[in-house]
């Protein structure tokens, strides 16, 4: 196999911050290979310099082994470099077949053959199995579903590398399967792919090669036989890490109750929803993409309204008011980070701050030192990195930015908290650091309700598993063992309630 | 068919209905319902209500007229719009204070093609039309140059506040102040020139810099009142008045308060009320005759009086005449 | 102080433009020695911004949130003449002056109250609905005043507002301060000002975070309605006198000293000494240039220089920061470094 | 897409209620000569807010065109009075003049990355300064000169009573919504204004789409200009003064959103026509000046607030069809 893509002597800096030191980095013909760095090791950053959108402070890029200048997307588009970036970069208000084919439209005499680029589209959507509707208006879709259109979008290119950078982030088990296999058909049609995940379980099974980044850093580039999952995950974090094992000891708190939801209902979103939270529980909640999982926590929260049904706290009747919510000691981290976890140009103290004045403010002024203190004292406690707490968190890797959104509860005294989502796109060593946090507040009494995506966290965490299925409750895992495919049977509707009874 | 510009359309038309407009012309004001229409450059300032007010006591000795005052909102392409409306809705005359006369004139051609009289009032249009009820504002600037000159002994130093550049009424100030100055006291130097805007607050700001900036100023001329008074906060302030003139032009009120109070030195008075009754009547008389502009080969002027007010003639115009 | 050093130099590394206002203030010095940097020229300076800069004091809530204000010069307008009708109808009572203050104080609040309840309750651009508004508040000032001049000129009290000096320096200067200080410490020391930053960078994220963002909003154009009332009254005592069209394309002039002063539109980003050291900048070239005799005519071209100058400044250098920088200022770098 | 229908012919109905509450309560209003004034008055307007609508699409905004118009009618007429140019060497001049304003703003904002908004609110200052520059002056004293080449005073006509300027906005506007809809230039001004992000990571350069926006916005208050003069005949300095206001107004009421993406130019013509409508409608009735303008506000208020309750509405009825949608699509894969 020849070298299709060489970068060497990469440098770059943000705000005179170097992020990218030196990096070698090299992609042969239809080679999977797999990128992979803690969060903030600089793996998009890289990307985004291969693909023309950050100019490079330092260094040099080869494509089949002539030099080149990638001074914007359309350059290496041009090279046969496809996309799919960590966050979408889809237009909300175009249509799916608009977005699939923007910037590389069909035109004769300057007007656009729109119903030869809808077929076009449509017969991709066919080739790769999703389903999708060519001409629905990309805002209407779920998270999930943008996320496919993404991909439909870098494999319309006809490329000769393809980039992914956390592809699956937002993609339940059975869509990254149908990835995986177009990854394999790709492969074999001679085209390389990069791929960047936080999965480790998909980057051993796909990658022919993989490099390590860490802290802007090349550290080791690995054959396929040289990958093991220790040694990959000592690279990166340049530590030893205790994993635990995916533990699945079910159990039935004896604690009280704190939480019960009762026959709750939202018209078209989710019905039947009952279940109970115990104190100092942890509680996943598992389901495909768009099970409604969400919706059902946004309404516990107060975020959202409901038709009908019943919540009691503490046996008392939930506010609808978020704020009464939280003082009454619930704690939400969404899903979506960006637009609703944290104000971006706000530094990490003033996010933190946002929950907390109540205790921070007296008479509606701010007390500047408790702020700092609090601020300083999540920094450490969280490892943010890097660690300034004046640093706006829109200026961190997306891990760090999660553990800011954490820090924003972690000084409250909580009694409820719904995480949605918590280590999406985050590394594995600050995975590790999330869970333990969560745990912690566990066994200080506080319910924890996750929702995830990410079997294996579903299965590390929670002490219960319940499982939705197009926005009704279909299985719940309270007692005994289960495993990955428990959760995968009862998501897809194959298994039904109380199902690890009839497990042998 | 092809491309006929307004006028174009405005002439046919006044042809063909031409008659028609003869057989209809002499309205009788006891009988018939009459409309008239006041479009002022810009509604608001006191000059404008002090026209619609003598307008109004004239034409509410009669019981069948309706008067409607419009808002040119300083703009031409408003005025010329609305006089496309007030054409529209077949006014029996329209009073019309031409925000641009070069603007205007088509706009007075087509209502006075369709039969109605248009009088004009301080600002001309630059068309034959009824009647022009002219203000003062060349004898204006005249009569402060030569009040100035004269006190001043023909000689010091005069800075200017003048309107927003462009406006008729300023330019046409100034040209008639620079000349008698020129012609008259040459040794009288203008030292500055800028422009207020028309408001008070603006002109309070400029004269702030013209005091800073020259040590000796004798007098300051602007182009309104509402200037001058902003012009005499700001030599207050600076503790000046004695040795500066400050000179407005209007006669507003408010001006001759500030002259009684001793912060301002003269305006040029104009009686707006009966500069407005005199449009009134011009139209009244328009109506009743069927004149319009075809029958004339000029426009009729009405001159207003121009009345230099000091503190010493102050008593002279009486209560009834301040606006 | 060690402290206070810092303090400066973080304000002008944050924002780079305040560099330009010193290299004018430089040249104007030179220009015109002993005329431009005297004390009676910055007093005059700032009593020609005090009008604005009073406004510039609550409009920067609703900027700060990502919305706007545009009636601004109509609230002015219509509580200058609300309060010299209550003067007048008073016959000119200090009773009268302080109704009339109130009135039109809250009649800037209820201007301020129905923006903020329709700009949350149906969601709407404020650009547009400040702009429609505008509208009828100056339809409400042409009401009031039935479209003539009302003079005002008793009494004292009354005049006070914009007229008096206090140690040498016009009251309406001081009222600017004031309400500068208030503003201070509202963006700064309070929950209040906290939210409204954090509001106008992510309103989603806040209202999972518990805070009132409706509130938040509404607060936002009641101080941009209250400040804009405020210079209305201080503008009608300044020129003794309501007038329907006082104040008009006064919120153009406040939106410029707010972004020149380092305000972004889309929210989240600003401060009141930015935004008042903006305002001053503007208050400075045209100072200038009346002082060097330039004609009002063409004092548009040299604002319009520096004020794209000023910001031009501002996001270049924190684009180049950003490390995204591609294309250089003036011309498209053809060649990337070798 | 459909919603975009539904709305449509819900803004053409609330026109057709008010144009039929104008007409039932005054005589003069469906006359001939008044619906063609209507047309006429929205026109100017309307060229302009082809443009403007094209910067607000992309998430700009244009508060110069006011001033391009007028300094580009000023630079008209003092060529016309000093040089006595033909009356098409004025009209290419013209073009060129307005093109090479929106090429500034372009600059401005791209190159110079300074916010639209303040951008154009600096270069407006800038072109009002020109218009001064430029004016007609005798004795250093500006006066107003009255246009009299008939070549020029032409596109103020009409043709067996339909004006030319009404003639060149459906023409424009008909081009503008062909460019938006039907070529590459359109869909990423929509994806520009959409998500700009979104767009340069997909390899489209915002910055000169969002350059390019701004130009076609001075060309067309160029042709503005040129039926501007031809109109009036001579040019005053204010020329075209709170002019940007209205057309933003129009661009706006006729659905296309401060944020970007939303909108296009049918509706925008309709925007235009609205306001025409209402400012026109008002005027029939006599009343005071403070009345119409508080009667003007309150129906524009209303029909924001009535546009944004829609929106939400449909959107909510979007969101529920799709999940609908799902769920039946869900149910046959598992039958
Ligand atoms: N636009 C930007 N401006 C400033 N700093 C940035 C920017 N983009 C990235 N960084 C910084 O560069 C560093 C590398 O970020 P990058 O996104 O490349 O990390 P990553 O390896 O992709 O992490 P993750 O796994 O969390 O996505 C981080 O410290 C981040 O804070
Ligand atoms: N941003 C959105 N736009 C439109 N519809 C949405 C959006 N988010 C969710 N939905 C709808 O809400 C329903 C529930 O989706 P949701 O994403 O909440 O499910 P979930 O189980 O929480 O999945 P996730 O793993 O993404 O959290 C779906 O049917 C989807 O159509
Ligand atoms: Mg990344
Ligand atoms: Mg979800």
């Amino acid at each position: 196999m020849s070298e299709l893509l060489e970068m060497k002597g990469i440098q770059k800096s943000f705000n005179d911050s170097p992020v990218l030191k030196d990096v070698e980095f090299t992609v042969k013909q239809g080679e999977v290979h797999a990128l992979m760095g803690e969060n903030g090791a600089g793996k998009s950053t890289l990307i985004k310099i291969l693909t023309g959108i950050y100019p490079k402070d330092g260094g040099q890029i080869f494509w089949e082994g002539k030099a080149v200048d990638i001074n914007s997307r359309s350059d290496a588009s041009k090279l046969g470099i496809g996309v799919i970036y960590q966050e979408l970069s889809l237009i909300p208000t175009l249509t799916v077949a608009q977005n699939i084919m923007l910037g590389k439209e069909k035109a004769i005499k300057g007007i656009l053959q729109s119903n030869k680029m809808k077929l076009d589209v449509e017969e991709l959507i066919q080739k790769y199995n999703f389903r999708i509707k060519a001409d629905a208006v990309v805002e209407t879709l779920t998270i999930a579903e943008r996320q496919v259109v993404e991909i439909l979008k870098a494999l319309s290119e006809n490329s000769k590398l393809i980039i992914m950078d956390e592809p699956t982030a937002s993609l339940s088990a059975k869509e990254s399967e149908s990835l995986f296999g177009i990854i394999e058909q790709l492969k074999q049609q001679g085209v390389s792919i990069i791929y960047i995940s936080h999965r480790l379980e998909e980057v051993y099974r796909l990658s022919d090669r993989l490099t390590v980044l860490r802290d802007g850093v090349r550290v080791a580039v690995l054959e396929k036989e040289e990958i093991i999952p220790e040694d990959v995950i000592r690279l990166m974090i340049g530590k030893d890490l205790s994993e635990a094992t995916a533990s699945n000891n079910l159990r039935v708190s004896d604690k009280r109750v704190l939480l019960k939801v009762k026959n709750l209902k939202r018209k078209g979103v989710f019905k039947n929803i009952s279940f109970e939270i115990h104190e100092g529980e942890i509680v996943g909640f598992a389901g495909l993409i768009g099970a409604g999982r969400t919706e059902v926590m946004r309404c516990i929260y107060g975020a959202d309204p409901y038709d009908s049904g019943e919540i009691l706290f503490e046996d008392k009747p939930v506010s609808k008011t978020i704020s009464k919510n939280i003082k009454a000691g619930f704690g939400l981290v969404p899903e979506d980070r960006r637009n609703q976890g944290f104000t971006p140009l706000l530094s990490i103290e003033k996010n933190i701050a946002l929950t907390n004045y109540d205790t921070i403010a007296s008479h509606g002024i701010v007390n500047r030192a408790k702020e700092k203190e609090y601020g300083n004292t999540m920094v450490e406690k969280l490892n943010i990195k890097p660690g300034n707490s004046q640093i706006p968190v829109g200026n961190l890797s997306g891990g760090n930015q999660q553990k800011a959104v954490l820090g924003k509860w972690l000084s409250r005294d909580l009694k409820l908290l719904i995480i949605d989502e918590p280590t999406a796109g985050i590394d594995i060593g600050a995975k590790d650091e999330i869970y333990k946090i969560i745990e912690n507040l566990a066994e200080n009494g506080t319910a924890v309700i996750m929702v995830s995506s990410d079997l294996q966290e579903l299965l590390r965490v929670s002490q219960r598993v319940i499982v939705m299925r197009k926005g009704e409750i279909c299985a719940e895992f309270s007692e005994g063992r289960i495993t990955q495919e428990h959760i995968l049977m009862a998501e897809s509707g194959i298994l039904t309630k109380g199902g690890n009874e009839d497990e042998k | 068919g092809a491309v006929q510009t307004d006028s174009q359309v405005a002439a046919s038309a006044s042809d063909s209905t031409a008659e028609a407009v003869e057989a209809a012309a002499g309205k009788d004001f006891y009988t018939e319902d009459i409309k008239i229409a006041f479009l002022p450059n810009v509604i608001g300032d006191s000059c404008a209500a002090a026209w619609a007010d003598g307008m109004k006591a004239y034409l509410d000795t009669f019981s069948n007229v309706t008067f409607d005052v419009y808002d040119g909102e300083a703009s031409v392409d408003t005025e010329v719009q609305i006089m496309d409306e007030l054409i529209n809705q077949s006014y029996d005359a329209i009073i019309l204070q031409a925000t641009d006369a070069a603007g205007l004139a088509a706009s007075v051609d087509k209502a006075e093609a369709a039969g109605i009289p248009v009088i004009t009032c301080n600002l001309d249009a630059d068309t034959t039309h009824t009647a022009l009820v002219a203000g003062v504002d060349t004898e204006a600037g005249e009569a402060m140059a030569n009040s100035i000159g004269e006190s001043l002994g023909g000689e010091g130093k005069v800075v200017i506040i003048s309107a927003t550049p462009g406006a008729t009424k300023g330019e046409n100030i100034d040209a008639g102040f620079k000349a008698v100055l020129s012609e008259k006291y040459p040794n009288i130097e203008i030292l500055d020139e800028q422009s207020g805007e028309w408001l008070t607050e603006n002109a309070n700001t400029v004269m702030n810099d013209f005091l800073t900036k020259y040590p000796e100023i004798d007098a300051v001329m602007c182009h309104n009142d509402a200037m001058a008074e902003g012009a005499a906060e700001a030599v207050k302030a600076a503790g000046r008045l004695e040795q500066v003139q400050i000179w407005g032009c209007d006669g507003e009120s408010k001006m001759l308060d500030y002259i009684e109070e001793g912060l301002c030195t003269g305006t040029i008075y104009t009686n707006c009320q009966s500069q407005g009754a005199s449009c009134a009547q011009m139209a009244v008389f328009a109506i009743e005759s069927g004149i319009t502009a075809k029958n004339l080969t000029s426009t009729p002027v009405v001159k207003m009086a121009p009345v230099i007010v000091t503190k010493d003639n102050l008593s002279d115009i009486t209560e009834d005449m301040r606006w | 102080m060690k402290n206070n050093n810092l303090n400066i130099k973080t304000i002008f590394n944050k924002s780079q433009k305040l560099w330009i206002l010193v290299v004018v203030m430089i040249i104007l010095t030179v220009l015109q020695p002993g005329v431009f940097l005297t004390f009676a020229n910055m007093k005059s300076i700032l009593l020609s911004i005090s009008i604005y800069g009073i406004m510039v004091c609550g409009t920067i809530f609703p900027i700060l949130l990502g919305g706007i204000d545009l009636s601004v010069g109509a609230v002015a307008a219509a509580a200058g003449a609300f309060t010299v009708v209550q003067i007048v109808n008073s016959g000119y009572t200090n009773q009268g002056v302080i109704i009339g203050v109130c009135g039109g104080l809250l009649l800037g609040i209820i201007v301020g109250l129905v923006h903020g309840v329709i700009v949350t309750r149906f969601n709407v651009p404020p650009f547009l609905i400040t702009l429609a508004t505008q509208n009828i508040v100056y339809g409400v000032a042409q009401l009031l005043t039935g479209n003539n001049v009302i003079a005002c000129m008793e009494p004292k009290l009354f005049a006070f507002l914009g007229g008096e000096r206090v140690l040498g320096v016009p009251f309406s200067v001081w009222i600017m301060i004031f309400m500068a200080l208030i503003s201070y410490v509202l963006l700064n020391k309070t929950v209040f000002g906290r939210s409204i930053y954090a509001v106008g960078g992510n309103a989603e994220a806040c209202f999972l975070s518990g805070i009132k963002s409706k509130t938040i909003i509404v607060l936002a154009y009641v101080a941009s309605g209250f400040t804009a009332a405020m210079a209305g009254i201080v503008l009608a005592s300044m020129n003794r006198q309501a007038i329907a069209k006082a104040a008009q394309g006064y919120d153009n002039f406040v939106l410029t000293a707010l972004v020149v002063g380092g305000a972004s539109l889309m929210g989240g980003e600003g401060t009141i000494t930015g935004a008042i050291w903006g305002a001053f900048l503007v208050g400075v070239i045209s100072n200038g240039l009346r002082l060097l005799g330039v004609a009002s005519d063409y004092h548009g071209i040299i604002k319009c220089i520096v004020i794209i100058a000023a910001v031009a400044l501002d996001a270049n250098i924190r684009y180049k920061k950003s490390g995204l920088q591609k294309k250089s200022l003036f011309f498209k770098k053809n060649k990337a470094q070798a | 897409m459909r919603q975009e229908n539904m709305r449509r012919i819900i803004s053409v109905a609330s026109l057709f209620l008010m144009m039929m509450v104008f007409g039932l309560t005054s005589s003069s209003f469906f006359s001939m000569n008044n619906m063609m004034s209507i047309l006429r008055e929205c026109s100017i307007n309307g060229i302009i807010a082809i443009g403007v609508a094209f910067v607000i699409i992309t998430a700009g905004i244009d508060l110069s065109t006011g001033a391009i118009v007028g300094f580009t009618s000023m630079m008209c007429a003092n060529l016309l009075y000093y040089y006595q140019l033909p009356a098409t060497l004025i009209f290419v001049i013209a073009i060129a003049i307005g093109t090479f304003c929106g090429v500034l703003n372009g600059y401005v904002v791209t190159r110079l990355r300074v916010p639209a908004f303040i951008a154009t609110l600096s270069t407006q200052y800038l072109f009002r300064s020109l218009v001064f520059a430029f004016a007609i002056r005798e004795g250093g004293v500006i006066t107003n000169k009255k246009i009299t080449d008939p070549g020029v005073l032409i596109m103020g006509g009409s043709i067996d009573g339909i004006y030319l300027v009404t003639i060149a906005f459906v023409v424009l506007a008909i081009v503008g919504q062909i460019i938006l809809k039907k070529t590459k230039l359109g869909t990423y001004i929509y994806a520009t204004g959409s998500n700009q992000k979104s767009a340069e990571l997909s390899g489209i350069n915002a910055g000169k789409v969002k350059w390019i926006v701004f130009i076609i916005t001075g060309f067309l208050c160029g042709i503005a200009a040129i039926f501007e003069i031809g109109r009036i005949g001579s040019v005053t300095t204010d020329l075209g003064t709170g002019l940007e206001f209205e057309v933003i107004a129009a661009v706006v009421i006729g659905g296309c959103a401060f944020s970007g993406g939303r909108g296009d130019i049918f509706g925008t013509f309709i925007g235009a026509i609205f306001m025409a409508v209402l400012q026109n409608g008002i005027l029939k009735y006599n009343l005071p000046t403070a009345a119409q303008l508080v009667i003007k506000g309150i129906v524009i208020v209303v029909m924001i607030i009535f546009d944004s309750v829609y929106n939400n509405i449909m959107q909510k009825r979007i969101l529920q069809k799709a999940r609908e949608l799902d769920e039946a699509a869900q149910a046959e894969e598992v039958a």
